[in-house]
């Protein structure tokens, strides 16, 4: 970055105010940068923010706690049962409740999988600004296989709602187990091809290298975490530092850059993946045999049967339907590694039917502002490869 | 000259021109097609037995769409620059030899429009013209990413221009003579006890490079398509374009693509030749060798144009510097070492 | 016909040429002088000099008009902050060409018109061109194409070396 | 910075080979790839057609069911309508009258029912909340789109199933204990709750 | 990878800050410290530069409000992160409503440039000294900070706005 300086500050020149969004075809969501441009260096940014703002701070301090799951689906729409987990490990953090290995190994999976289509998509999507489209629709099959298992495994693709407070809503059922084997027996194909299609070729090398790069120390300074701070060459990741949902029984490693620059958020991204299939696969191995779902009758639902055929049952099934669960007071911070992140939750709890406060911890929102120091002196393109690289998801930005 | 002459080369241009329009139009569903097949997807298929009227019904599309023109743009120029981007493409296919000549009831009818002895100078004026087009309609529409985009149009058809006038020196040279026609005949010759394989390809693959990478700057193209590429630009320099003038530029790029197409087979590609005509001339007549030649032409010419489709969904687009590195630094130094290894090749070889 | 064809384009040529003055967009004016490049382009053509008027459209309109263009785009985004010449300087302006016309005038009385009727001769084409380039110019073609190379080879020079100095 | 975790490893090789920076060898590998897929078999799901079939627990639009003997189920106790993070339901509740025992199966019923569509998330929250089997999402209709917004709120005459189907293999048909399998593909809640209740 | 347990931590900052350190607990997962508001920069500096901790690097920033607690109606949190001794810190500073001001961080992390706008937007908490304090997620002509208990949500059951396009 340093390097451009002496061009920019040296000549004076008139310079243009080009407005990238909020609706541009790069800009994958809604939000703008205003740039200065001269020809096409860029000399300033600034960002605007909150155009899909949805006030879901706000909302989730009316929603009893199992409504606002289906309000974190909306925020990393790339990786929304991460988001889901998260919800509910800080809710099951401020109850108390340990699930059962079978249930943590279960959303393990289906983290990883999210995790698997979030970094694909960021791949691809780089791979398309960059000007490649062949290789996006090769990995975007295998994205439609992978809601294809969320269908199984609940019923919906894209905006999941997946899990429970208390554990998983139902058991994995043969077919989705059967998809999953599947997809862990074809995925690597796909994945190990587009790298071959992309990742060295010299075009999008000569477009990636040393291009929206950070060092460390800014990027700590300005909040990194996930793949942007891996890439920076901080070794930094949930999933190894504080482990929950049993990750400390997984081997994987975790993939680190040197510069922090596109190409190495590209392969430490592009790593991910395989380390997440690593995990998908122990996971899937050694799957216990035990219940989905913790033994909580008071927070759990439970089963539709007991419901008609059992007075507790039902008044359990009313209690936690209508929000009148006894919660305790207190609060509680709980993270896990988002798609691009640490996807942070805070919650504050006064023992009513609703939060309190609950606040979000977007790794995007936070990292997304250092965007025009990364671009200044950067050309057009530039910006538009570095933006795309650093998965900046509109629905997670605003919340 | 005779009214004969005349007829023949009226109907020749009228031909010639529909078949171009044809070419283009259906280069566009090839295209769509190609990129589906690419991309393990059937592309169009619903107008039509496999989407073959697809075309018609993209056309009626854009002609009959709402006809949005910005206010502050320059209104002539506005409608100006379709309508030159679309003349100049046309009119490069003037002197393309499409074969020696058809022999009808003794009739000697040159398939070709007009054999100028400057044939190859005329396709770099023509092209040389075509960034204007670009160029004003990218500035009349008012808008920065259209200047943008016209803009890194113009700077990288001249930049480019350069590199592709050098790569053809040196096949100048070798044929000595600027007459596309000449260049044809004489590539006509035997090579490899073949006859009609005597191919420029076999003696300038390096020039043969530097034209394709040329042509497909040229023509605006993926890895160089900057000046209208989606996601920097939203679309360049016809962002603010709408209906038929967004289609006059569509198109004029896929007429751009078949004329260059159609100049890299006549130039490199033996461009009516093929192995064997001599052969076929002398067992089936002059005619069916003519017809078959211009039969391997077209084939030669729509190869090219898969080979342009086939790039353009392979590979990702350069940066606007890193491509002027390319043309002016990496091309160009080549395309003179080119004329020098000619140079010395005749030498050597000629005497 | 070719008289018709001459008059026509030299016509074309006169009102390009004015148009180019009096035009106020300077993006016109540039369209203009296009315009008049190709009259004169077809004037040689008239003349059996293909050569020359290919080479004319390929190096004028084709390269150093677009650059013109070019550089005009980016100064003239906002039309409106046009500055205002003044008085003295359009004064001065009209003297020159005033003089210069009074020039072109006197120069032409004098001169024959010898030319109108040249006979059709193929001292334009290019075998000719290259004919005589080789046998009586030799020096100077070879030291021109060596100074023309000495000045690609130098801008590409300069190029590297500006890279390197970012670097 | 020092390494925080030890199974940090490096990933990015950013130096280029000769033949990588020559650019030809990696398109023609990319071109290799592409021209393979050009002849693979195609994917494309021809969709009116050909229907992709949805998984058993597809969550799609809704549908008030109704009992073997053609009687709704539902009894308008409003917890589909409270547990609805959208709050895109509305009902209305009615007693049930003399003479509609083969209408409806319990004393109350839904008089008025509607989902209003644009709202509707489509979780599945309102399935998991019903505690009469009443409401589940097993419509396979996709995204339903109509000209007139109003006509994207689903009143009863488009939410009830116009007829039982004891043969239907979908969440929410056949018969009972079938039905709850489906639901709730688990049997270890049995235990949980007769532990509850004994104690 | 040294680790710091609460109580030393708790102790330690108690000890170098007596004054403005009011109080801490151990509320759920980790350590609550509740001080004076014109203290922040100083605390998190020597949170930040003590070697034993290196608390660099700033998760998060949120305002809430208790209109309840008089004469400290909002608070801000800060949560800080030591990478290097993989601990967590979550710092309280109560502000009163009629005078919310609070130091900027800005400073020390150029992360809590964003963070600490989304405060102010939501909560109205002015960060002296921050470059560019103005609404983030909101409009900028909103006037009410609208996370602020007072502006609830409207009442789920009311029937009086039976809109065909946005429903009840």
């Amino acid at each position: 970055m340093s390097s451009h300086l002496p061009l920019v500050n040296h000549v004076e020149k008139e310079t243009t105010t080009l407005n990238l969004g909020p609706t541009h075809p790069a800009t994958h969501g809604i939000f703008q940068n205003i740039l200065e441009i001269d020809g096409e260096r860029i000399v300033s940014a600034e960002q605007t923010v909150g155009y899909i703002h949805r006030a879901f701070e706000k909302l989730a301090e009316r929603r009893p706690f199992y409504q606002i799951t289906p309000l974190t689906d909306r925020m990393n729409y790339c990786s929304s049962p991460i988001n889901n987990m998260g919800w509910h490990m800080t809710v099951e953090k401020l109850l108390g409740i340990t699930i059962p290995k079978r249930a943590q190994y279960m959303r393990v999976i289906i983290m990883e999988l999210a995790r698997i289509s979030d970094h694909l998509i960021l791949n691809s999507i780089l791979a398309v600004d960059t000007g490649a489209m062949t290789g996006f629709l090769y990995v975007m099959q295998e994205r439609e296989k992978i809601y294809d298992i969320y269908e199984e495994i609940c019923g919906a693709r894209l905006t999941t709602n997946i899990g429970r407070i208390g554990g998983m809503e139902r058991d994995f059922n043969d077919n989705a187990i059967k998809k999953i084997r599947q997809f862990l027996k074809e995925f690597p194909k796909v994945w190990a091809e587009f790298e071959k299609l992309v990742s060295r070729n010299r075009i999008f090398m000569d477009r990636t290298v040393g291009v929206g790069g950070i060092s460390a120390e800014r990027a700590l300074s300005y909040g990194f975490t996930g793949v942007n701070l891996r890439a920076a060459g901080v070794d930094y990741d949930v999933r190894v530092m504080e482990p929950y949902s049993s990750y400390e029984d997984f081997q994987f490693d975790i993939p680190v850059g040197q510069h922090g620059d596109v190409y190495d958020r590209y392969c430490v991204a592009g790593q991910e993946v395989w380390e997440s299939l690593k995990i998908i696969t122990q996971a899937m191995d050694n799957l216990p045999n035990d219940s989905f779902h913790a033994d909580t009758p008071e927070y759990y639902l439970p089963p539709k049967i007991e419901v008609y055929k059992n007075m507790e049952a039902l008044i359990y099934h009313f209690k936690i339907v209508m929000g009148e669960i006894e919660m305790p007071v207190g609060e509680v911070y709980h993270k896990v590694e988002g798609g691009n992140g640490e996807l942070g939750f805070y919650l504050v709890s006064d023992g009513g039917r609703t939060p309190y406060r609950l606040h979000f911890r977007r790794p995007c929102f936070i990292y997304y502002q250092a965007f025009p120091e990364i671009i200044y002196g950067a050309t057009l393109s530039d910006a538009i490869v570095t933006m795309s690289s650093m998965n900046v998801i509109a629905g997670e930005l605003d919340a | 000259m005779d009214i004969y002459f005349i007829l023949g080369k009226l109907i020749l241009i009228v031909i010639i021109f529909a078949i171009s329009l044809l070419t283009a139009m259906y280069s566009t569903y090839g295209e769509r097609k190609i990129a589906g097949f690419f991309q393990d997807r059937l592309g169009p298929d619903r107008a039509g037995p496999w989407g073959i009227l697809q075309p018609l019904a993209d056309g009626g599309k854009l002609f009959f769409k709402e006809e949005i023109l910005p206010v502050n743009a320059n209104m002539a120029l506005f409608i100006a620059g379709p309508s030159l981007s679309m003349l100049t493409a046309c009119m490069s296919t003037a002197i393309i030899p499409w074969g020696t000549y058809l022999d009808i009831f003794g009739t000697k009818f040159v398939l070709q429009v007009a054999d100028v002895n400057i044939g190859l100078l005329y396709i770099f004026g023509v092209v040389s013209l075509g960034v204007y087009g670009v160029m004003i309609g990218g500035w009349a529409s008012n808008n920065k990413y259209s200047l943008l985009g016209a803009v890194r149009a113009a700077s990288q058809n001249i930049s480019y221009e350069l590199a592709m006038g050098l790569s053809v020196i040196a096949l100048i040279m070798l044929n000595g003579s600027l007459s596309l026609a000449e260049i044809s005949r004489n590539q006509g010759e035997s090579l490899f006890g073949l006859s009609g394989l005597n191919w420029n390809i076999f003696y300038q693959p390096l020039g043969f490079l530097i034209f394709i990478v040329c042509a497909f700057a040229e023509c605006n193209r993926t890895p160089f398509d900057l000046p209208e590429c989606e996601t920097e630009l939203v679309g360049g320099y016809h962002t603010e374009y709408s209906s038929m003038k967004l289609g006059f530029y569509l198109f004029a790029e896929y007429i751009n693509m078949f004329v260059s197409s159609a100049f890299m087979a006549v130039l490199y590609f033996g461009g009516y030749n093929y192995p064997g005509i001599n052969f076929v001339e002398a067992n089936l007549g002059h005619n069916a060798a003519v017809i078959i030649g211009l039969a391997a032409l077209f084939a030669k010419i729509l190869f090219f144009i898969f080979f342009f489709m086939w790039v353009r969904w392979t590979v990702p687009r350069f940066r606007y510097d890193q491509l002027m590195k390319l043309g002016w630094q990496i091309l160009i130094p080549l395309a003179i070492f080119n004329i020098l290894l000619t140079g010395v090749g005749i030498m050597l070889f000629d005497n | 016909m070719i008289d018709k064809v001459f008059y026509f384009l030299s016509f074309l040529a006169i009102l390009a040429g004015l148009m180019v003055v009096f035009t106020k967009n300077p993006v016109h004016s540039v369209l203009y002088l296009i315009l008049a490049f190709f009259a004169i382009a077809g004037h040689y053509i008239l003349l059996n000099a293909q050569f020359l008027a290919v080479v004319h459209i390929i190096v004028y309109a084709g390269a150093i008009m677009v650059l013109f263009l070019f550089v005009i785009m980016f100064l003239n985004l906002n039309a409106e902050t046009e500055p205002q010449k003044p008085i003295f300087y359009k004064f001065i302006g009209v003297i020159l060409s005033g003089v210069l016309l009074t020039l072109f005038v006197g120069a032409f009385r004098k001169l024959d018109p010898i030319y109108s009727d040249l006979p059709q001769t193929d001292i334009g084409l290019i075998k000719n061109l290259g004919i005589v380039l080789f046998n009586e110019f030799t020096l100077p073609f070879e030291i021109i194409s060596i100074l023309l190379l000495a000045a690609m080879v130098g801008s590409i020079l300069i190029a590297k070396k500006d890279k390197a100095v970012v670097e | 910075m020092q390494s925080l975790s030890n199974r940090s490893k490096q990933v990015s090789q950013k130096e280029m080979t000769f033949m990588e920076s020559i650019y030809l060898p990696a398109i023609i590998g990319g071109l290799m790839i592409t021209i393979r897929h050009f002849f693979a078999k195609k994917i494309t799901i021809r969709y009116p057609e050909i229907k992709k079939l949805f998984s058993k627990n597809w969550r799609g639009v809704h549908v008030l069911k109704k009992d073997e003997q053609g009687r709704e189920r539902c009894t308008a106790c409003g917890l589909c309508a409270l547990s609805c993070p959208a709050e895109a339901i509305t009902m209305e509740a009615a007693e049930r009258k003399k003479g509609e025992e083969n209408l409806y199966r319990e004393e109350k019923y839904a008089a008025r029912y509607e989902i209003n569509m644009l709202r509707c998330i489509f979780c599945g929250l309102c399935e998991e909340a019903c505690p009469k089997e009443a409401i589940f999402l097993t419509n396979e209709e996709l995204a339903p789109s109509r000209m007139d917004r109003g006509e994207l709120i689903f009143g009863k005459d488009k939410l009830v199933e116009k007829q039982h189907d004891p043969d239907n293999k979908k969440r929410g048909g056949g018969p009972l204990e079938e039905r709850l399998f489906h639901s709730k593909e688990n049997s270890s809640y049995k235990s949980t709750f007769e532990g509850i209740s004994n104690s | 990878m040294g680790k710091i347990d609460n109580s030393t931590l708790a102790g330690k900052l108690e000890g170098k800050f007596p004054l403005t350190v009011l109080r801490t607990d151990e509320l759920s997962d980790m350590l609550n410290v509740y001080s004076d508001r014109r203290s922040n920069v100083e605390i998190v500096k020597y949170l930040w530069d003590e070697p034993s901790f290196q608390f660099q690097f700033l998760t998060d920033i949120c305002g809430v409000h208790y209109p309840d607690r008089k004469g400290e109606e909002l608070e801000v949190v800060y949560h800080l992160h030591s990478f290097v001794n993989n601990h967590r810190i979550r710092l309280k500073f109560a502000l009163p409503i009629e005078d919310p001001t609070i130091k900027s961080l800005t400073e020390l992390y150029a992360g809590a440039n964003w963070m600490e706008r989304e405060t102010f937007d939501f909560y109205g908490i002015i960060f002296e000294g921050h470059p560019n304090l103005k609404r983030i997620l909101n409009v900028d002509e909103m006037e009410a900070f609208p996370m602020r208990k007072e502006h609830p949500l409207e009442d789920p059951n009311r029937i009086d706005k039976q809109d065909k396009f946005f429903g009840r």
